[in-house]
């Protein structure tokens, strides 16, 4: 075996206690190393897909103790998956953020790629642990990154948009940590598995209220409406590149852990039509919302939201093909939205104010990032020859197979509310006069390198999807089988 | 009305919550009565005796059962010092310009002097016994984190090593993170014990435990006392009151 | 405890409020001590007693001391300005 | 001891735990001071642990702690939740991480509008 799973947590924790005295000696040390442990984190991730592939989940236990009693890691082909995309994802906003961040000073260099790194491991941490409570310790490290990183501009309005985030997160932890307790106070265990074959055993009530408290909880961190009071903030006030980071890989983290309990641990009947209302819910209002946004990035903040919606009711139907979309429609919106994001933050560069307006006749100033930023809204709204048509196309087929019209045809509309709001844009980056004198900015080397490849990662998507299909389709199988997830957790021992 | 508002939304919200409390009950055996149930404290209370030879059943847990959450506890305060540092960082570094809570008088200095090695002297007993007796390396820590915070206090111009405290965090989390991969010798897992455990009650018992705690106290020691420092050196513009 | 988190919740001065916090957490511990929870009982008086209310306390020292909710109190710091 | 006795415990116990939760809740929700936000999140993780330790006690129960002492004393007695008190230490560690983060927001929003009245800093929508 080429390593396990611990590694994912271990290395990236041993780098960044080892950064500080690493940087007294060689400065420069501070920006390659979290690149150097991604790049590791990225080999390992792909080696184990790959043995997961063939020998079947790898259960890491820790401290030598068998599941019931300690902590266990799981690697299967769903949560490889996430681990992948979150990996690569930290890889590509640490090289378009290198250089970046080449005017700010040393100090603040180190601790803003030490606290990138803890946001993805936090991310690798949530999707891979079996234990709730380690659940809760990793949401806690992902969060506390999120907050600092949020107010990493000494601007006005960053520290109010932290604020915002620290106050809700923060009732958000106690709020999981009362459901953790509950679900404690009745089985005994803590390990997800364990409770997954006991949950039939507890008081209904105290199941359902417990399960009101996590999805309440997470939703706050997964931008969920109506608890989604921090997103739009957060996203627009954060440096371009982490409200990429936000929106590729804290909130997939978040969302699969509602997932996990939704699936997994909870057996609740209702619990499929409340992810679905939840999720139309946080759809239609945040589409809404976003079409009345003048400023770009808290337009596609709201459009994050939006697709987070899309993937709550994907994932409420319940059926094969609806987690399947579901995760499609994911791993899409992990890789559009930080093209969007990347491009877009290149564009209002130079605006003060970062409004939609300021970007009118961009097209001529900044051919290529222009370029690259139609490529991504086209591909979001879901036009025939881009990656969004096929998770969307798949999300319908779902949906018909269960006879859910009024879904569909809700869905359809907001859709048509996401072109005009996207094609409004990339209107006025082509076909509008340049009123402002603002300069447009070359993007530096890396950011060339990182949008392209996103951008032919889009196009790879679109014109061959089947080169993702047979990955996806493995994770959402093993999603669905819930029995052999216990089973391989409870009967694992030192191998 | 905004405040009955809420006042009625919280009535609400603390009536279920204690109707859920109380009705789980206080003092009693509230796991759910079953032959499925075996809570896990009670294999943790078990084998904290038979296996791992701790006195101390919450260190035990803390370390060495669930040690992965106290890693990433650690990483938690590590983070929060790097994040106030981040957050409070400005360009122009007035040193020496520190906010002064009071001026304080010859009685409060010599004392401070007096107290500060004895506090040094139980922060570090707390964490060395930390597998014997109630405590260990977040209590050592920070005891030890309030002697520093008292010569700060003191001495307006006493000044910690900014070097030093991230020298001896980095040492104690690597150490910390090194035992733990040193558990995959002999085929082990991560943090699994590699050291013999020792007799039950003796100081050099409970394997790596002890090693374990006292890197955490080290490191809980120099990231607080950062907070401390990070925040007590970040002067306001303009003050009041 | 509730009355010192009654207290903390109304007073307008905020010194007040935060050392009210840390009789809480006082409280706190010693009723942990009661609850045969020493371990705890430790933690929250090193971190509740202590670090919480100097952190608080360091705060506020670098900026008002008075919670301002009247138009009162803002005109007397707008002419301090 | 008997059983009415711990009936009234559980109320005055889980009751005080609760009220703490509520009454720091409500300083988040209704006090326009942001440090008073701050105090209250502080509050409200106090109540929160008062709660979780006292569901892991047990009547008569003696502290998780195999000294000497306890072969010679109380080898008998029950002992009370270890498991629980060890997330409450964790849970109180990472509340004073999260405070001291919110603490330092509080200066930094200080620094730039000279007050901690939310209703002048607002610049975002609320």
């Amino acid at each position: 075996m080429v390593g396990t799973p611990v590694l994912f947590i271990a290395i990236p924790l041993l780098a960044a206690f080892l950064i500080p005295l690493l940087g007294m000696i060689w400065k420069e040390s501070v920006r390659i190393v979290p690149g150097l442990v991604l790049m590791y984190l990225m080999v390992l991730a792909v080696s184990l897909m790959g043995h997961v592939a063939h020998n079947g989940p790898i259960i890491e236990i820790i401290a030598g103790w068998a599941p019931p009693i300690g902590i266990n890691l799981v690697f299967n082909a769903f949560t490889g998956f996430l681990v992948t995309l979150i990996i690569f994802m930290g890889l590509l906003v640490w090289l378009y953020s290198y250089r970046f961040k080449s005017n700010v000073e040393y100090e603040p260099a180190r601790k803003y790629f030490i606290l990138l790194m803890m946001l993805v491991t936090g991310s690798t941490g949530v999707v891979l642990t079996g234990d709730i409570f380690n659940l809760f310790v990793f949401i806690e490290i992902t969060s506390i990154s999120a907050y600092a990183l949020t107010a990493f501009y000494t601007g006005r309005d960053s520290a109010e948009a932290s604020f915002k985030y620290v106050m809700m997160g923060s009732l958000a932890s106690t709020m999981l940590l009362i459901a953790i307790m509950l679900i404690y106070s009745q089985l005994g265990t803590l390990n997800m598995a364990d409770v997954a074959s006991k949950i039939h055993l507890m008081d209904p009530t105290l199941k359902a209220i417990s399960f009101i408290l996590f999805v309440v909880a997470l939703g706050v961190e997964a931008e969920i409406f109506p608890l989604n009071g921090w997103a739009p903030d957060a996203y627009a006030e954060a440096p371009g590149p982490v409200g990429a980071a936000f929106a590729g890989i804290v909130v997939k983290a978040m969302l699969y852990a509602l997932i996990r309990f939704t699936y997994t641990i909870f057996d609740l009947s209702g619990a499929f039509n409340l992810l679905i209302i939840i999720g139309l819910l946080t759809l239609v209002i945040a589409e809404v919302a976003a079409i009345r946004q003048d400023k770009l990035k808290r337009m596609l903040a709201y459009s994050s939201i939006g697709q987070m919606g899309l993937v709550m009711v994907a994932f409420g139907i319940g059926t094969r093909e609806g987690v399947f979309a579901a995760l499609f429609i994911m791993l899409n919106h992990a890789i559009i939205k930080p093209l969007l994001f990347f491009s877009g933050s290149y564009l209002v560069y130079h605006s003060k104010k970062k409004y939609i307006s300021d970007i009118d006749g961009m097209g001529k100033l900044a051919p290529f990032t222009s370029l690259l930023f139609a490529l991504g809204a086209f591909a979001i709204v879901g036009l025939p020859p881009f990656a969004g048509f096929w998770s969307k196309l798949s999300f319908l087929v779902a949906a018909a197979d269960n006879d859910m019209v009024l879904i569909i045809a809700l869905i359809l509309a907001v859709s048509i509310v996401e072109i005009v709001y996207y094609m409004r844009v990339v209107n006025r980056i082509f076909f509008f006069k340049r009123t402002t004198g603002l300069l447009a900015r070359r993007p530096t080397f890396n950011a060339y390198i990182v949008m392209s490849v996103l951008g032919i990662i889009v196009l790879m998507i679109g014109f061959f999807p089947d080169t993702v299909t047979g990955y996806i389709q493995a994770a959402a199988d093993s999603l669905f089988d819930k029995t052999q997830y216990i089973h391989s957790v409870l009967t694992a021992s030192i191998q | 009305m905004k405040k009955v508002l809420v006042i009625l939304l919280l009535a609400v919200v603390g009536f279920y919550l204690a109707d859920v409390f109380i009705g789980i009950g206080f003092g009693n055996d509230h796991f759910v009565k079953s032959d499925e149930i075996k809570p896990v404290k009670d294999i943790y209370l078990q084998q904290t005796v038979e296996n791992l030879k701790v006195s101390n059943a919450v260190t035990s847990i803390v370390v060495n059962f669930r040690g992965f959450d106290t890693l990433g506890e650690v990483t938690v305060l590590f983070l929060s010092v790097t994040a106030l540092g981040s957050i409070l960082y400005r360009k122009r570094h007035h040193a020496g310009d520190r906010s002064v809570l009071f001026s304080a008088s010859s009685i409060v200095t010599a004392g401070s002097k007096l107290l500060f090695p004895p506090i040094l002297l139980l922060g570090a007993y707390v964490f060395i016994h930390g597998h014997l007796s109630p405590g260990g390396g977040f209590q050592g820590g920070v005891i030890i984190a309030t002697g520093f915070l008292l010569m700060l206090l003191a001495y307006e111009n006493y000044t910690v090593s900014h070097n030093a405290l991230s020298i001896v965090e980095s040492f104690a989390g690597i150490t910390f993170a090194v035992i733990g991969l040193m558990g995959f010798m002999n085929g082990g897992t991560f943090l699994q014990n590699f050291l013999p455990v020792g007799t039950l009650n003796d100081l050099f018992s409970g394997g790596i435990i002890p090693i374990i705690y006292i890197a955490v106290g080290f490191k809980v020691a120099a990231e607080l006392t950062g907070v401390i420092y990070t925040v007590l050196n970040e002067k306001g513009d303009q003050k009041n009151g | 405890m509730i009355a010192a988190a009654i207290y903390a919740v109304v007073q307008k001065d905020l010194l007040y409020a935060v050392i009210a916090t840390g009789i809480i957490s006082l409280i706190l511990s010693i009723v942990f001590y009661i609850l045969q929870a020493p371990d705890v009982a430790l933690t929250e008086a090193a971190i509740g007693v202590a670090l919480t209310t100097i952190v608080f306390i360091i705060t506020i020292r670098n900026t008002v001391r008075m919670e301002d909710e009247s138009d009162k109190n803002k005109n007397i710091k707008s002419a301090a300005k | 001891m008997d059983n009415t006795y711990y009936d009234l415990l559980t109320y005055v116990v889980y009751g005080s735990a609760i009220l703490v939760m509520l009454i720091g809740l409500y300083a988040v929700l209704v006090k326009k001071s942001l440090l008073k936000i701050v105090i209250g999140l502080s509050i409200v993780d106090s109540g929160l642990n008062l709660l979780i330790v006292s569901l892991g006690y047990l009547k008569n129960g003696t502290a998780p702690i195999f000294s000497k002492g306890f072969f010679e004393l109380a080898a008998d007695k029950p002992m009370v939740d270890p498991l629980l008190q060890a997330l409450v230490l964790t849970a109180i560690v990472i509340g004073f991480g999260v405070t001291a983060v919110a603490l330092s927001l509080v200066i930094r929003l200080w620094r730039h509008h000279h007050t901690l009245y939310i209703d002048e800093i607002k610049n975002l929508k609320w």
